[in-house]
């Protein structure tokens, strides 16, 4: 593979850049692979990737009903962070902000990494509460974070009114090396990376059925013919439960609409991510200079990638309260994605009943900051059976009541 | 955003109007049930890419809990019925099955 | 130069002129112009700079479809970015300055980007400044940022107010245009209620401009009777300024009206967002022209045909004075012709089709204008307006260039595409129609509704035709289809009649010339504002970035402001191209709201400062303002978290509450505990089911604790339950968990338990409550007289009735401070002034109000748990040493079966213990409890937490609740518990009561 | 007793509607079945009125009448000075049966929005057809009013009553003030 670097960019603008590679080759599917991992998001990519590079399994197949990284991840906010409460929780999120750290440089490809820092404001005395114990957890997790005084919110973000009548601003919790990255480059710089490695990267081609033999996987039936595996991995995030019904078994997993918009650009005017959480609203503003902001889940099954239009208006509703100069802006468009939700709200990366399949799902509205930790996570499970990072998220927590449940920083029962 | 009609008093009410309950026709396991069933009950969950049956309350309105099956992918509303019931109306199966050749949704067929 | 025409133009009022500046120079427009009519006639071409070179640019259209012609508007509190100058309608004073360039729009210093645009091209920056890591953030990206992003950030607060409508019809007709308003006539007549909304302030679209007669009158004697028509149907309403903005699911349109835009001396809602049900939505949206790619197709005076052509009649505008015509279609003939017959020059019609034009042509050659067929431009000469253009064979690589032609402007016309958003917001599907070159609907494949049923309809250019008596057939048509699809039947009157359309095939041409050399097509723009250009979506195919969405993504086409309205199908054209694959296996992007950008204060509307968010109010509340309270959110509540006295801090006036509670009498505003009556033969067994405790062996006139659990076994909510007769219970839950608990016990009932025979009631605001607690509390009762309030006659968790002084008042001997305490309702009409009376009545006793963080700290001091502190959602009963108020003799109860799954009932579970620190102080609130080592995961082990912990006045010392292993099985045990600062601190695990342990003073 | 006070005192404001608290009123919450001959005429006697409302109507008066909750519910209207006997006599006669009446007087707020666009206020706030053809004199709708819950019904052809929760009351106020307010004509009914 060609490398990327400025010299590469150089002689290619000196030649009309017509040497430019492929980024990642379309193969046509093998008659079989050691592994194949249906999705090829970024969770699905990076579990590949990791299977390569940690393990040195490279006859592996990522096979997408899509286009790769056409899911969640290239329509999230792009908000990577690792400041959260539970330890299994801490631990993945924060080993995938550390690998964000340089992935770049790992894959050759930047995905612009941006740890501009993230707070999250706290703005009643219950949240004050929550983010100090989430402050303390933190410390003794590795996770860089510290409560932050109202004051030096307003230092950190100027646009920010942290004195809105109905909800000043308190304070906040401040994760200084948390921040965003350019959601698709994610994927594909992951795609580039697998395809280097010799993995088979197949788009446009939909699963139709898990194939089984006496309680093993032995393959899939796919739109391009049957393709025989010795390990399956089902990436599938909003689609896990259709994919968990060709393989025999059943999820606790319901899938519902979240919603994103973005602004007009507008010139640099907020160097860090907030996030709102009373108010239900966060915001971030990308390299391009759109205000990036989050919206609400629907509280329905749905598949269609459109949300209600009420949570738009309330997370609008919010920000202009919190970030006046918000009113003055425009929405330049509204989208949403399929996120599958599992009933502790905490994703699912474990074995299933089915020997020698596993999933990785339920990431609900957290997917995109984990894909490194995940991928890194599945990948070791997949490989040696068993991943210190992945032990607490086995499907299994549920019959025995062992929740990870993060609501619970703000004191809110589910 | 979704017009359901509330089958208590009539109005075609929205989205705003309601709030969303979940899958319908749980059937609860109290103590005395095994883990697996408990947890069937809990958690364990359709989530069809097709028509769903499921509940919601008109919190807004009469305040009252109705079915509504829905098609997840269209969002067409079949119907909606009152909730002191644990299987849907047959007519509202009938028409489902009608529309959807091949309808499957846990026992009903 | 562009410059105003001696006819005037259809919408301006040249007896009335308009002052406005632009960069700080004052100019002058018409009433009726648009800000871009009024900077064209002011001869400003160069109005803003591209996104990544910082390229010059021009306005390129007349309408929304506008790329380059973005503006900062405004100042102050009215100042707004990113402002289309050709959709702002012109108002004396409207000061606007150009966007995304230093120092000047002349002279950018960011257009060295240009330079290089070598190498800036589509991937770019996903190449590029990998190495060495730290630079990305504190360089490359900084600068990246600055030079992205056109307008200024607004700074003040929104001097603007907006609203919100709620409207319901049987059809919404959208667009104003010839085809929307006979939709609107034929549905109106069937008479269905029809909204019709025009998103600009003039009706008649592009028929007005074009001429053409309709039913034999000119299409502006048509409109003009149209209106009048439908302003005679009481069951029309019209609405202009009003953009149809998103199609939503289930009938559900968002209107987006401009109230004040035009007009912003009118003290009245700027914008109206319209929040529309319908039974059917008919888009007459319309179409829009595309653009050509030949090189320099980006120099200011490079301009749609449509658009010169709008300019010219609607605003009497000439972008030039010398103006080239190239097309692929006999439209933009239409241009010329017009151009001509103003007195506007026309050096030559390019025409990219050997085979030329038809009619239109022929009129051209008549009028005596040079037509050239099979030709193209080369290259477009100029920088920052445009002084000719190379000629060139369309087949060929543009090598040899026949002719240089000086001309100031270029119309340029590829066809038109029909505005299909609306349509595909809830999943329309489309077809590609070869002929015309663009995706049109495909009526068989409408988006459906609730019903199932297809709910929206394309009326006019919208549907595909371009010919006037088409375009009516198809609008006529689908007015009555909605109309009838919405349950009417529409009259027999026939379409009007209009021109027949008769023009020569339109010839697709996504690249001008056919094989143009790489040096032209790195200079052939399809996206403007974002500066993508034809050779970048060609690398982006040849890279693999195949997928419409990957290129799109790859090079950020259609991504600007404008949503690719004018650069989708070229692109994907070429894209296709690239790939050898035809448009339709290609494909579009997905078409997502809005129609153009809305202003996220309409979105938000009027809910803003005092109306953001409700604030729920105790009778009482304007007292606590008023003396001195610190107010903090409790749910939607405000309650007192302290009263403040002269210099006090907030800790000073807590430990002042607490011990004047403890020694004297304190009185507490407890209004917004909830209150619910349950009742019914089966109100107790219902209870029992409810709560982990017993409630239905409770006696009339007495109280109970209970403990609610949910599903899961998590503990809920607790409360004090009273019973009020042989099947009445009055059900106290924690402050804002009313709602809450009363929706869980009526999902219960209507759900799983509907044979109950229960009824229950919300009634918590019909009372005010207010504790009375202290020492001294039984005297200030006695002193209000009139209720026998002794312990022989009110004993501890007993309840009664009758008057205490003037008011009717239920009282509770119940106590959540450890001290004797009374809890007292009154009608919350008469809540002040029984809070007033016990005031009066409390003054010699010494008797103080106290907020929430006295009640916690007592509570604290007590040992008693508080929901939300000791428990999070994921705590149960048995955790908190609450195995008390679990009955063994029940069955069932909400929770149990939760409760006996293996890690709840796991003996290694954090259960509740006091804490106190070695040395006194104040545990570190939410701190950790760790052990030594740590997990496979590298992060400490921790054994506990704390979940509550104060400063105690009563003890004198630091006391803390908290969960830890084992714990009630450690006691005197010491633990150690991490700072966020890494340091520890020790504490000893004790029992957590330590004021009065037995009760006593509760008791009396 | 004591001088009783509403919620706001009888607050009101003019816009291009007159939006008004209105006090005091007595206001029953009773459940129980409605279909059942012998509690609709409890019910109708201590109301004053003939017979029970229709599903989502209104009959009688503040001072005197039913509102249309639910199929279980109502409420209903009666002289403030009088709710406390009212629901004394409902007990009584319905004494035996499976019935629940509560006096909710101070736990509510009534508001008056009257004017020739009285049905523009409501509209822009709550998401119910106010257009004439779907709502006149006598229909009642319970739903929301921007944040909060609230049911109202129209009193007369340029009339509205409203009724909240008391604790809400003036975010009620400021709200449907706001939405009456000068310049906010929209001209659609």
């Amino acid at each position: 593979m060609k490398r990327y670097s400025v010299f590469a960019v150089a002689r290619e603008g000196a030649r009309h850049h017509t040497g430019w590679e492929r980024a990642w080759r379309s193969p046509e599917p093998k008659k079989s692979y050691d592994v194949i991992i249906v999705g090829a998001g970024g969770h699905g990519l990076a579990t590949a990737y990791y299977l390569g590079k940690n393990f040195g399994i490279t006859n592996v197949a990522v096979i997408e009903k899509g286009w790769l990284g056409g899911g969640n991840t290239g329509r999230n906010t792009t908000i990577i962070r690792s400041n959260y409460l539970q330890d299994s929780s801490a631990a993945i999120y924060e080993k995938a902000r550390d690998l964000y750290e340089t992935l770049s440089q790992d894959l050759n490809y930047n995905v612009m990494f941006s740890p501009r820092g993230l707070i999250m404001l706290a703005q009643t005395h219950h949240e004050v509460r929550g983010y100090q114990r989430t402050a303390h957890a933190n410390a003794l997790q590795g996770v860089k974070t510290e409560f932050i005084s109202r004051e030096k919110v307003k230092e950190l973000v100027p646009i920010i009114n942290i004195d809105g009548p109905r909800y000043p601003v308190l304070g906040g919790l401040w994760q200084r090396r948390g921040g965003t990255a350019r959601h698709d480059a994610v994927a594909w710089g992951y795609a580039r990376a697998c395809s280097d490695m010799g993995m088979d990267i197949i788009q446009k081609c939909e699963v139709t059925g898990v194939r089984r033999i006496a309680g093993r996987v032995v393959g899939v039936e796919t739109t391009k013919g049957s393709i025989d595996c010795n390990k399956l991995g089902i990436v599938v995030a909003g689609h896990s439960g259709v994919l968990a019904e060709q393989a025999g078994f059943r999820l606790p997993i319901e899938s519902a609409a979240l919603q994103a918009l973005v602004s007009e650009p507008i010139k640099p005017c907020m160097d860090v991510v907030v996030m709102a959480n009373t108010v239900h609203g966060y915001m971030s503003q990308s390299d391009k200079g759109e205000m990036v902001i989050g919206g609400g889940t629907d509280s329905f099954n749905n598949y269609t990638q459109r949300g209600s239009f009420h949570h738009i208006e309330e997370t609008v509703r919010a920000l202009v309260e919190t970030f006046p100069m918000v009113s003055r802006l425009k929405m330049l468009r509204q989208w949403g994605g399929i996120v599958d939700m599992t009933g502790d709200r905490s994703p699912i990366i474990s074995k299933t009943p089915l020997e020698n399949c596993f999933i990785n799902c339920g990431w609900g509205t957290g997917g995109f900051k984990a894909i490194p930790g995940s991928g890194w996570a599945m990948a070791e499970l997949m490989a040696k059976g068993y991943s210190p990072l992945a032990a607490e998220f086995s499907v299994d927590r549920f019959k025995e009541g062992r929740f990870i449940d993060e609501s619970v920083a703000a004191g809110v029962a589910h | 955003m979704l017009t359901l009609q509330c089958p208590y008093c009539g109005v075609m009410a929205e989205e705003t109007e309601l709030s969303a309950g979940g899958e319908a026709h749980l059937k609860r396991f109290g103590p005395g049930s095994t883990d697996a069933d408990f947890e069937t009950y809990m958690f364990m969950r359709e989530n069809p890419k097709g028509v769903h049956f499921e509940r919601w309350r008109h919190a807004n309105g009469c305040g009252k809990w109705f079915h509504a099956a829905r098609c997840t992918v269209t969002l067409e509303v079949f119907g909606t019925y009152p909730a002191q019931t644990s299987v849907p109306p047959a007519d509202l199966l009938d028409k489902i099955r009608a529309a959807r050749p091949g309808f499957k949704w846990r026992e009903f067929e | 130069m562009s410059t105003r025409l001696s006819k005037a133009g259809r919408l301006v009022d040249t007896s009335k002129s308009v002052a406005f500046t632009f960069n700080g120079k004052t100019m002058q427009g018409h009433a009726g112009d648009t800000l871009a009519s009024a900077l064209l006639a002011n001869d400003q071409m160069m109005v803003g700079r591209s996104f990544k070179y910082h390229r010059p640019r021009g306005i390129v259209a007349s309408g929304a479809e506008e790329p380059n012609a973005l503006v900062n508007l405004g100042s102050g509190a009215k100042f707004e970015p990113n402002q289309r100058t050709t959709t702002t309608e012109l108002f004396d004073g409207l000061a606007a300055t150009s966007q995304n360039h230093w120092p000047s729009l002349e002279f950018d210093v960011g257009a060295v980007n240009g330079l290089f645009a070598n190498y800036l091209t589509a991937g770019f920056y996903y190449k590029m400044f990998i190495h060495p890591r730290p630079l990305w953030k504190h360089v490359y990206e900084p600068f990246i940022r600055q030079s992205a992003g056109l307008g200024k950030a607004p700074k003040d607060m929104d001097a603007d107010r907006y609203e919100h409508f709620y409207a319901y019809v049987d059809v919404i007709v959208v667009g104003g245009g010839v085809a929307g308003l006979q939709a609107a006539l034929a549905a109106g007549e069937a008479g269905a209620k029809v909204l019709l909304m025009e998103q600009t302030a003039h009706f008649g679209g592009r028929a007005v401009v074009d001429g053409g007669t309709i039913d034999g009158m000119s299409a502006e004697t048509w409109v003009a009777g149209a209106l009048a028509r439908l302003d005679e149907m009481p069951n029309v309403t019209v609405r202009r300024r009003m953009m149809g903005a998103g199609v939503y699911d289930h009938g559900y349109v968002l209107g987006y009206e401009r109230i004040t835009d035009h007009a912003p001396e009118v003290d009245a809602p700027r914008h109206r967002l319209w929040r529309i049900r319908a039974k059917q939505i008919v888009t007459a949206t319309g179409a829009i022209e595309r653009p050509i790619s030949f090189a320099g197709n980006d120099v200011p005076g490079v301009m749609l045909a449509s658009a010169v052509r709008d300019y010219a009649v609607n605003y009497g505008v000439a972008v030039g004075q010398k103006t080239v015509v190239v097309t692929n279609n006999d439209d933009g003939y239409r241009t010329a012709l017009i151009l001509k017959d103003l007195g506007v020059e026309v050096p030559v019609i390019i025409d990219a089709r050997e085979y030329g034009g038809g009619a239109l042509a022929d009129k051209a050659r008549a009028a005596g204008i040079r037509v050239e067929p099979g030709k193209a431009i080369a290259k477009v000469k100029g920088g920052k307006r445009v002084e000719g253009v190379e000629l060139c064979r369309m087949n060929g690589n543009g090598g040899a260039v026949l002719e240089t032609i000086k001309c100031d402007a270029v119309a340029m016309s590829g066809g038109w595409s029909p505005v299909v958003h609306l349509w595909s917001h809830c999943g329309g599907k489309l077809n590609w129609d070869e002929a015309e070159a663009h995706f049109k609907p495909d009526a068989s494949r409408a988006p459906t509704s609730h019903d199932g049923k297809p709910y929206v309809i394309t009326a006019g250019c919208a549907s595909g035709p371009l010919g006037l008596g088409d375009v009516l057939a198809d609008a006529d048509a689908a007015g009555k289809k909605a109309a009838e699809a919405a349950g009417f039947t529409p009259a027999s009157t026939p379409a009007p009649t209009g021109d027949a359309r008769d023009e020569k095939p339109l010839q697709p041409v996504w690249m001008m010339p056919s094989d143009a050399v790489y040096e032209l097509r790195m200079k052939m723009w399809l996206d403007y504002q974002n500066d993508v250009k034809v050779s970048d979506v060609q690398l982006a195919a040849r890279e693999g970035y195949e997928s419409v969405e990957h290129t799109k993504r790859y090079t950020t086409l259609g991504m600007a402001t404008d949503q690719g309205k004018l650069s989708n199908i070229n692109g994907l054209a070429i894209l296709a191209d690239t790939l050898g694959e035809q448009i339709p296996q290609v494909g579009t992007t997905t078409f997502r709201p809005p129609y153009t950008p809305i202003s996220m204060g309409a979105i938000g509307g009027a809910a803003r400062g005092d109306i953001f968010q409700p604030i729920r109010q105790t009778p009482i509340h304007a007292w606590h303002e008023a003396n001195g309270a610190y107010m903090e959110p409790v749910g939607q509540w405000r309650r007192p978290y302290c009263y403040t006295r002269g210099s006090e801090t907030h800790e000073q006036s807590v430990h002042r509450e607490v011990n004047n509670t403890r020694t004297n009498v304190g009185l507490l505003d407890a209004s917004t505990l909830g209150k619910i009556i349950v009742k019914g033969p089966d109100a107790g067994k219902f209870l029992d089911l409810l709560y982990t405790n017993m409630m239905s062996t409770l006696k009339v006139g007495k109280c109970r604790y209970g403990l609610m659990c949910n599903e899961n076994g998590f503990l809920m909510d607790d409360g004090v339950v009273a019973r009020l007769d042989e099947d009445t219970f009055l059900v106290h839950t924690t402050s804002g968990g009313a709602a809450h608990t009363h929706a869980h016990m009526e999902e219960w009932l209507q759900t799983e338990w509907w044979d109950f025979k229960v009824y229950t009631a919300d009634v918590t605001e019909e009372y005010a409550q207010i504790a009375v607690v202290g020492p001294k509390a039984r005297q200030v009762l006695e002193k209000l007289g009139g209720m026998d309030v002794s312990k022989a006659n009110l004993g501890f968790m007993d309840w009664t009735q009758g008057k205490l002084g003037d008011f009717d008042a239920r009282v509770f001997r119940i106590s959540f401070s450890g001290e004797l305490s009374y809890e007292i309702a009154v009608p919350a009409s008469q809540g002040r002034a029984f809070w007033d009376a016990l005031l009066a009545a409390g003054e010699e006793f010494g008797m103080m109000p106290y907020g929430t963080e006295c009640l916690h700290v007592l509570r604290a001091e007590k040992g008693f748990i508080m929901i939300g502190d000791e428990t999070d959602g994921t705590v149960i009963p048995q955790d908190l040493g609450l195995n008390w108020a679990i009955s063994k003799k029940k069955e069932d109860y909400i929770g149990k079966r939760g409760q006996e799954r293996t890690f709840l009932a796991s003996a290694d579970r954090w259960r509740l213990v006091g804490l106190e620190t070695v040395d006194g102080s104040v545990l570190p609130d939410g701190a950790y409890a760790v052990v030594h080592g740590h997990n496979e995961n590298g992060q400490r082990n921790m054994i506990g937490r704390v979940t509550s912990t104060y400063y105690s006045p009563t003890m004198g010392r630091g006391i803390a609740m908290g969960l830890i292993k084992h714990g009630p099985e450690r006691m005197g045990e010491l633990v150690e518990f991490g700072k966020t600062d890494g340091t520890t601190v020790m504490a000893k695990i004790v029992d957590p009561v330590w004021y009065d342990k037995e009760g006593e003073k509760q008791n009396v | 007793m004591s001088e009783a006070i509403s919620a706001l005192a009888g607050a009101n404001t003019e816009g291009f509607a007159r939006v008004s608290e209105l006090g005091l009123h007595g206001m029953i919450t009773v459940r129980g079945n409605q279909s059942d001959a012998a509690f609709a005429k409890a019910v109708c006697a201590v109301a004053g009125v003939d017979a029970l409302p229709a599903i989502r109507k209104m009959v009688g008066t503040l001072e005197g009448g039913i509102a249309w909750m639910s199929p279980d519910e109502l409420m209903v209207f009666v002289p403030y000075s009088q709710v406390v006997e009212r629901v004394g006599q409902l007990n009584e006669t319905l004494a035996g049966q499976h019935f629940l009446a509560v006096n909710v007087s101070d736990a509510r707020a009534v508001f008056g929005i009257d004017g020739a666009a009285a049905r523009e206020v409501l509209a822009k706030i709550a998401p119910v057809d106010l257009s004439p053809e779907a709502f006149g004199v006598g229909d009642l709708r319970r739903t929301r009013i921007s944040q909060i819950a609230a049911a109202f019904w129209m009193s007369g052809e340029e009339s509205f009553r409203l009724v909240c929760f008391r604790s809400v009351a003036e975010y009620a106020f400021k709200l449907l003030g706001t939405s009456a307010a000068k310049g906010g004509e929209v001209g659609y009914f």
